[in-house]
């Protein structure tokens, strides 16, 4: 009942993006907003939904960019090997960086992914072909499949559509999958699933490969959308936006990191104007140098929500409406 | 003749040393890492941000108030700690009851806050900072050029981690440090005020966080950036000592400090990563850590 | 032999000199109810530790049925039958109580790992789920939330999620602490009721359940096996007066 | 009523928001002010935004612009990832975009369009001026201090060539990471190298902290320092007791004549800081393209584009010419810090040795590989 | 419950007032280990320099109320009074210094401490006299002069006991809470116990003791309560104890 609710709410919320361009969005923002919607997802799935915090999540959506940009641009591959690539580059990443990861818990498995993304986030600067601050730029985004062709924002809107609502119901799939399950179950309680017979370390590194790929299919889908890839998004602030998006929306919610995504890429591409909507309302000076603090927004948001708002914006709806109602994640 | 892989052995020694300088500054830090720790269960993050704080008082000092280099090697750590006792008892003490991952979360917020506070005030480009009279110049050893100074940060740095080791082993109130580690709530019972000492340790580790930038200002650039790499780099410190003993840390500190060193002169490509490298050769070899103990 | 579901042979655990499980040797008959008590430190949760290799021993054997386990890893044990239950209440707190059962059912599937099924193909599990919840009394509690049940019920539900094993062997920690009367007596009945083609082995502190229901028991002290036996002989040995009951028969006795 | 609306997109917040930033766009706003606040009859209006170094987030910002605000012009500030993504953006959608501060030759080499001018310095003059002015003064053996990613590899790449070819000689280089902060290391490898000179292939924090390690290990009595991408804003913050003698090549120092000490004055009551050549560059190009709006009666991009390029420009900035490819091709500098006693006031750090003729310092059309310039 | 006043007042003691001598004074007190309710409204009461016994079962609740006076429990509720001071509401560091020493169950020896460290750990209670001194300490424990330098936990079980014991003498404290301070020792030590709370309790001190060691616990105490799944149920004087002893056979389950 509540499942199929919230089905056809996700159900209206693709018919708004559907016609979305044709109501004054913009294709190339909203194509961001998705890969990054994704991403956040991604990174959902290992966080909210198996209580890994990892904070080196950019190095699969960086590194997928970087290898499907190349990809493209150099070897001229077709945009869906392109994608391809991208995400099972992100799954090996993924393999690599999980299994050391992995060894140890807790706060120590976060340290560990953040300094291997460090690690991969030098490779990446030093490599010739990631074009260092220039970054990989002049991407094509070619023909897709032989006969859709990509150059019109619009049709490039609809197949970024398509990918991450695939990508998003994969996701929802996964958690809500005899697998989800028992990921569920070692959140809650790791010794207590273990004694279930479960054998949780292959069962976290399997997540980890799936949030990494499908960190990488954002990437990848990113540079596609973009046409370029850059450092910025294997930095470890990149990282620390996954964390942001996630625990802004709610995590262990579906909803959450959509929300999450709009409202710090909102953030980001905004409080400059916000911060002048602010000074002429108050007229105090200082709101207008906010488009410059964009970092010191992000760090009060961080310390808001810690102290505050642990729950995120879907997960304080959530719990506002159904204080009995079943799990979240519906 | 007295080479080493082509590199002579004399000039090698140099490098050690001038590892060791790296290293002191990796063992301040991740001594306080781990003094925080030990007894708050927060991971930091924002370490790096409150080092670059030290360098940048120091600098204020100078700047608005003519305060020397000495004066400021005590009054910034003092300054930053207090700081950091504010942050304490306003924000982090409502983790304390929650996962440890919202300690993080909330001391990575605090950095993100405190560096942009001080790029807004005084720019990327960095601050100038002068070496102590006292110390500039050098001494030639022969097979190098010593700055006197870089001497003095390893001295200094040596004996700051040398008094907290034995504050922390030696002393009564390391005693009841070492014991609140162990069993807070016991400590507690018998009458000692452990959410003030609590408080207390958050400000010395923060204060030795900003004695390290106070050191750091003279020889590195002073800006409000300064701290972010460093404390990736001193988290995969962390990972390989393992946090499990003032010692360890103060030892895997300086060790990093001069395999980093190393690599830099046989192969300058890799030392951005080699302690990274090092870190997931650890974790294959033995996970908890070259200090660390065993859950 | 075949008469012992599991035996150990000198099972012992040491950790950094201090030896918290000490060259053990338990036996455990099949079908019985087999109790392990002790004072408190005396190595019962740690001799749990070391059956389901939460803890790797020092030294010793550990054989299920006949088979050497030592060399096992916890799931592998889990999966051969040896399921326990925790000390401190074991659930998954934000699962549903039916969610909690099938976890324990689901393994049989063998989709553990199937990320791309949905978890419709789980609902076949949820008759036997509540038919193991109707067992523990759980049955009206099947949609609520697990964190919300008294305290209690969540030591039955535990209880409801090791039945899903379809454990040869269950281990129980303690498993009426922290219980009101009414919750002893329905659990003490549920361990009976459940023990029924099954071994169990349980550390309890709480000697009314012991002498009810155990068919044999175990006194650890400081590590070492003191005594074994039924409840009247084991009650009776004054060794376990002294270190566990808490009085001698003789101080009683004079004052009558 | 309608006005025309100039976009400026830079880093306010981040690495290279001294060197343009806020105050770049103080520059850009007194060149508008300058011009009477409109043109064509029309109120000028300024945006801008802070892209922090985040390509996506240019080339974002600049589509929006165009999109919704008709942005007329889009002038584009540090860092080539961003310039080089914005530009894109710009040249799809026919719009003029002019870039001060980003250092890659590649807006106007590889990846030129009609619609991209790049005005202020690039890394292939930085690196031709300093080598060959340095060379030309008797520093022929070279040791590089590269920054070992794609940008070092370019700047000591063409420094080294033009080296070579004034007859010098490049005696090693070694590669330290990005943000290494720590060169002790690398400086005394370079020192071993018994070179004259040690150029500096790396940028901000890690120049930074280059000279100054430099200078504590005393490399400086034995080696002579020539920065490749050096500003004002650098020699400020590290001071003139650390920087003392180190040449580099500027397109704009605010002491060099007359005009550019009126202009920077004016800058300095605004804002209390002399301007870097960027900020200057970033009057110029709005003040120029104001002009050429007026001449051409339209801010059409390609009629605008035709009054600008191939017309001689000069004000207190620069004087030169935009070519085909795009590149405001003007006079550069060869600056060296001043020592502290020669130094009268703040501010008053750099002298000129000597002009860098446009002719000899930037991409000759023979090595262009511009499409629109054959 | 029981009318504790009527029936185990003392002549010497005070009249309406009760508090001016009561040491300790508990009054309708639940616990709570996080969800698990352990103590269900306990009321009891220790007079200034009065040795009582807790008794019952593993898991009665016992240590658990120890821990609830001293705090560390992690929920509680109802009124505990110290010398008169309510101290339900206050911080676990101030309620040591109304005199109040804890000797844990688990002892709760430091492992990166020294013996003598452990045992110097304790920190002297203001407004409370000296002591014992260190030297009268050793006098009473030569075991623990001879190991002082050993990591705590490396002392043999007993050992560690008699430091649990001995730490909390130091301080000044003149309340005493002692969890089974007899388990696991040997006989002899077990002795030097009794004789060491004989002294304690000459000296004025009031001790509260949790024993499962009923030979042990007997002789020693004034006053006797009977603990059971959180409650208070029995309670009697240490002349009565003969008289009890059936119904403590049945409720002590042997
Ligand atoms: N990981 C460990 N490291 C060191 N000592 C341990 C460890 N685990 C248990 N011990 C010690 O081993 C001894 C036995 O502990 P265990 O938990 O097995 O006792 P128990 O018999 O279950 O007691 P209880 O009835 O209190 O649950 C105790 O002294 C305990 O302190
Ligand atoms: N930390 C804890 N968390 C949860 N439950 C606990 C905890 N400590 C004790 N309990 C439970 O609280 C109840 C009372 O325990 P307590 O330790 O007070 O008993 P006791 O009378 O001292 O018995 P003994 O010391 O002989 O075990 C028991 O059911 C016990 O299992
Ligand atoms: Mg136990
Ligand atoms: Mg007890």
């Amino acid at each position: 009942m509540r499942q199929s609710l919230s089905l056809l709410g996700y159900l209206a919320l693709l018919l708004v993006l559907v016609a979305a361009p044709f109501m004054g969005a913009y294709p190339i923002f909203m194509m961001k907003l998705f890969c990054m919607a994704l991403f956040a997802c991604a990174f959902n799935l290992l966080f909210g939904y198996t209580g890994m915090l990892s904070f080196g999540h950019a190095a699969f959506l960086g590194g997928a960019g970087y290898i499907t940009g190349h990809a493209l641009k150099v070897w001229g591959v077709p945009p869906e090997v392109g994608l391809l690539l991208g995400t099972a580059f992100g799954a090996f990443l993924g393999l690599v960086v999980g299994y050391l990861a992995i060894k140890r818990q807790g706060i120590y498995f976060t340290m560990i992914t953040l300094a291997l993304a460090q690690m991969l986030y030098f490779l990446w600067l030093q490599a010739p072909f990631t074009g260092g601050e220039d970054g990989l730029q002049g991407v094509p985004r070619g023909t897709l499949l032989g006969f859709i062709d990509l150059r019109s924002d619009l049709t490039m809107y609809y197949v970024c559509l398509a990918i991450v609502a695939a990508a998003f119901l994969f996701i929802m799939r996964v958690v809500h999958s005899p697998f989800g399950h028992v990921l569920h179950a070692i959140k809650e309680n790791e010794p207590r699933a273990t004694s279930l017979g479960y054998d949780t370390n292959r069962f976290k590194l399997l997540v980890f490969v799936l949030s990494a790929a499908l960190s990488g299919l954002a990437g990848a889908l990113k540079t596609l959308v973009l046409g370029f890839a850059t450092l910025t998004d294997v930095h470890w602030t990149m990282s620390g936006h996954a964390v942001l998006m996630t625990l802004v929306g709610g995590m262990g919610t579906m909803a959450g990191p959509l929300v999450g995504a709009l409202v710090v890429v909102a953030i980001e591409n905004k409080v400059g104007e916000w911060g002048h909507w602010m000074a002429n309302l108050t007229s105090i000076d200082w709101f207008r140098s906010l488009g410059e603090s964009v970092t010191i927004v992000t760090g009060f948001i961080f310390v808001i929500c810690v102290l505050l708002f642990r729950r995120g914006i879907v997960g304080e709806v959530l719990h506002f409406l159904g204080r009995r109602g079943k799990r979240p994640g519906a | 003749m007295d080479t080493f892989f082509g590199v002579p052995l004399p000039a090698l020694l140099g490098q050690v040393l001038l590892g060791l300088v790296n290293g002191s500054f990796y063992a301040i830090l991740s001594l306080g890492l781990a003094i925080i720790f030990g007894l708050l269960n927060v991971i930091n993050f924002a370490h790096g941000a409150l080092f670059m704080m030290g360098a940048v008082v120091a600098w204020m000092g100078g700047h608005y108030l003519g305060l020397s280099y000495w004066t400021m090697l005590l009054l910034a750590p003092l300054v930053v700690g207090a700081f950091g006792i504010v942050l304490e008892r306003l924000l982090l003490r409502w983790t304390y009851k929650l996962d440890h991952i919202y300690g993080l979360l909330l001391t990575l917020g605090l950095t993100l806050l405190i560096e942009g506070a001080f790029r807004s005030a005084y720019g990327v480009s960095g601050l100038s900072y002068q070496t102590p009279a006292l110390l500039q110049g050098g001494v030639n050893l022969g097979f190098m050029f010593m700055p006197k100074y870089r001497a003095w940060v390893v001295i200094a740095s040596l004996i700051v981690c040398f008094t907290a080791w034995y504050l922390i082993e030696k002393t009564r109130l390391g005693a009841y440090l070492r014991a609140g580690t162990e069993n807070p709530r016991l400590v507690e019972a018998f009458g000692i005020n452990v959410p003030l000492m609590i408080t207390l340790t958050y400000g010395a580790g923060v204060a030795l966080a900003a004695f390290a930038g106070v050191l750091a200002a003279p020889i590195y650039q002073v800006s409000p950036l300064m701290g972010q790499n460093l404390i990736i780099t001193v988290f995969a410190v962390v990972v390989i000592g393992g946090m499990g003993s003032i010692l360890g840390s103060i030892v895997t500190g300086l060790m990093l400090g001069v395999v980093e060193g190393l690599t830099r002169v046989f192969y300058p490509e890799a030392s951005s990563t080699v302690v990274f490298v090092i870190m997931a050769i650890v974790l294959l070899i033995r996970p908890a850590g070259l200090f660390g103990k065993e859950k | 032999m075949s008469d012992y579901i599991l035996t150990t042979q000198n099972l012992t655990k040491q950790f950094k000199g201090f030896t918290a499980v000490d060259d053990v040797n338990l036996q455990v008959q099949r079908g019985h109810i087999h109790a392990l008590i002790g004072p408190n430190g005396a190595g019962k949760t740690t001799c749990f530790n070391l059956l389901t290799k939460f803890l790797v021993p020092t030294r010793g054997r550990i054989f299920f049925n006949g088979v050497d386990i030592t060399g096992e890893k916890p799931a592998q044990i889990a999966r051969r039958g040896v399921i326990r239950s925790f000390q401190i209440s074991a659930v998954f707190a934000h699962l549903s109580v039916l969610e909690n059962v099938r976890i324990g059912l689901q393994r049989q599937l063998g989709t553990q790992y199937h990320f791309w099924k949905s978890d419709a193909t789980l609902r076949q599990l949820d008759a036997r789920a509540l038919e193991l919840l109707g067992e523990v009394g759980l049955r009206d509690w099947a949609d609520e939330i697990t964190v919300n049940l008294p305290y209690g019920r969540k030591r039955a539900l535990e209880i409801a999620t090791t039945l899903a094993m379809e454990p040869e062997l269950m281990l129980l920690d303690e498993p009426t602490q922290g219980m009101g009367h009414e919750d002893v007596d329905r659990v003490t009945a549920l361990i009976k009721k459940v023990s029924v083609g099954r071994t169990i082995l349980m550390v309890e502190h709480n000697m009314k359940v012991v002498a009810t229901i155990a068919d044999r028991i175990s006194v650890l002290q400081r590590g070492a096996m003191l005594a074994e036996g039924s409840y009247e002989e084991v009650s009776r040995d004054p060794r376990v007066m002294q270190a566990y009951m808490g009085t001698s028969e003789g101080q009683l006795q004079g004052a009558h | 009523q309608e006005k025309v609306v100039i976009g400026f997109v830079t880093d306010m917040s981040s690495l290279y928001s001294d060197v343009d930033g806020r105050n770049g766009a103080v520059a850009a706003q007194m060149a508008i002010d300058d011009h009477g606040g409109q043109v064509l009859g029309q109120p000028v209006e300024l945006l801008t935004h802070d892209h922090q170094n985040k390509a996506d987030i240019a080339a974002a910002k600049v589509r929006e612009w165009i999109d919704t605000q008709n942005a007329k012009m889009i002038l584009g500030g540090t860092n080539s990832g961003t310039a080089l993504a914005s530009a894109t953006v710009a040249s799809e959608k026919k719009v003029l975009y002019i870039n001060n501060g980003a250092g890659t030759s590649a807006l106007t080499n590889a990846q030129c369009s009609p619609y991209t001018i790049h005005y202020a310095y690039d890394t292939v003059a930085l690196a031709r001026g300093t080598g060959a002015a340095i060379v030309a003064e008797g520093g022929k053996d070279w040791f590089f201090l590269t920054a070992d990613y794609a940008f070092g590899h370019a700047l000591e790449a063409d420094t080294a060539a033009t080296v070579k070819a004034a007859g010098g000689t490049v005696k090693g280089a070694v590669r330290h990471p990005l943000n290494a902060s720590d060169f002790s290391s690398f400086l005394l490898q370079a020192q071993g190298s018994g070179a004259q000179i040690l150029g500096l292939a790396n940028a901000g924090g890690d120049t930074i902290n280059a000279i100054k390690s430099a200078n504590e290990f005393g490399v400086t009595q034995t080696m002579r320092m020539a920065g490749l991408l050096l500003f004002l804003t650098d020699i400020h913050s590290m001071g003139l007791e650390t920087t003392q003698g180190l040449q580099f090549t500027t397109s704009y120092y605010w002491d060099r004549d007359d005009a550019s000490r009126e202009w920077a004055q004016r800058f300095f009551d605004r804002t209390g800081r002399m301007p870097t050549s960027v900020q200057a560059a970033n009057y110029s190009a709005v003040a120029n393209w104001l002009k050429a709006v007026e001449e051409a009666g339209t801010t059409d991009a390609d009629a605008v584009n035709a009054v600008l390029r191939g017309k001689p420009l000069s004000d207190f900035y620069a004087s030169g010419v935009i070519r085909p490819d795009g590149r405001y091709a003007h006079d550069m500098y060869l600056v060296e810090v001043k020592k502290p006693e020669e130094s009268s006031r703040e501010w008053d750090y750099l002298k000129v040795i000597k002009p860098l003729p446009a002719d000899e310092i930037w991409t000759r059309q023979e090595e262009s590989k511009c499409a629109l310039w054959k | 419950m029981l009318t504790l006043v009527s029936h185990s007042q003392p002549a010497s003691a005070a009249g309406a007032d009760g508090s001016a001598t009561m040491a300790l004074e508990i009054v309708d007190l639940h616990g709570w280990y996080g969800e698990s309710h352990v103590l269900h409204g306990v009321n009891l009461q220790v007079r200034r320099g009065e040795v009582v016994t807790l008794l019952g079962r593993n898991g009665a609740g016992r240590t658990s109320i120890l821990r609830a006076i001293t705090g560390l429990i992690g929920k509680r509720r109802g009124a505990i009074r110290i010398n008169g001071v309510e101290t339900i509401a206050m911080p676990t560091y101030r309620i040591a210094h109304l005199g109040v020493g804890y000797c844990p169950e688990e002892r709760g020896i430091f492992a990166s401490l020294t013996a003598e460290e452990n045992l110097l750990l304790p920190p002297p209670l203001k407004g409370h006299g000296p002591g014992m001194p260190l030297e009268e300490i050793y006098a009473m424990f030569p075991n623990l002069k001879e190991r002082r330098q050993s990591p705590g936990t490396r002392l043999s079980g007993g050992e560690q006991q008699m430091l649990a014991v001995a730490r909390i003498l130091r301080t000044g404290a003149n309340i005493l809470l002692l969890d089974e301070i007899s388990e696991g020792l040997a006989p002899v030590i077990v002795q030097a116990l009794a004789r060491m709370v004989e002294t304690l309790r000459s000296k004025g001190y009031t001790i509260v003791m949790v024993e499962q060691n009923f030979r042990f616990a007997a002789p020693l105490a004034d006053r006797f309560y009977v603990i059971e799944h959180g409650q208070v149920v029995e309670h009697f004087l240490a002349h009565e104890l003969e008289a009890k002893a059936d119904l403590l056979a049945e409720l002590l389950g042997v």
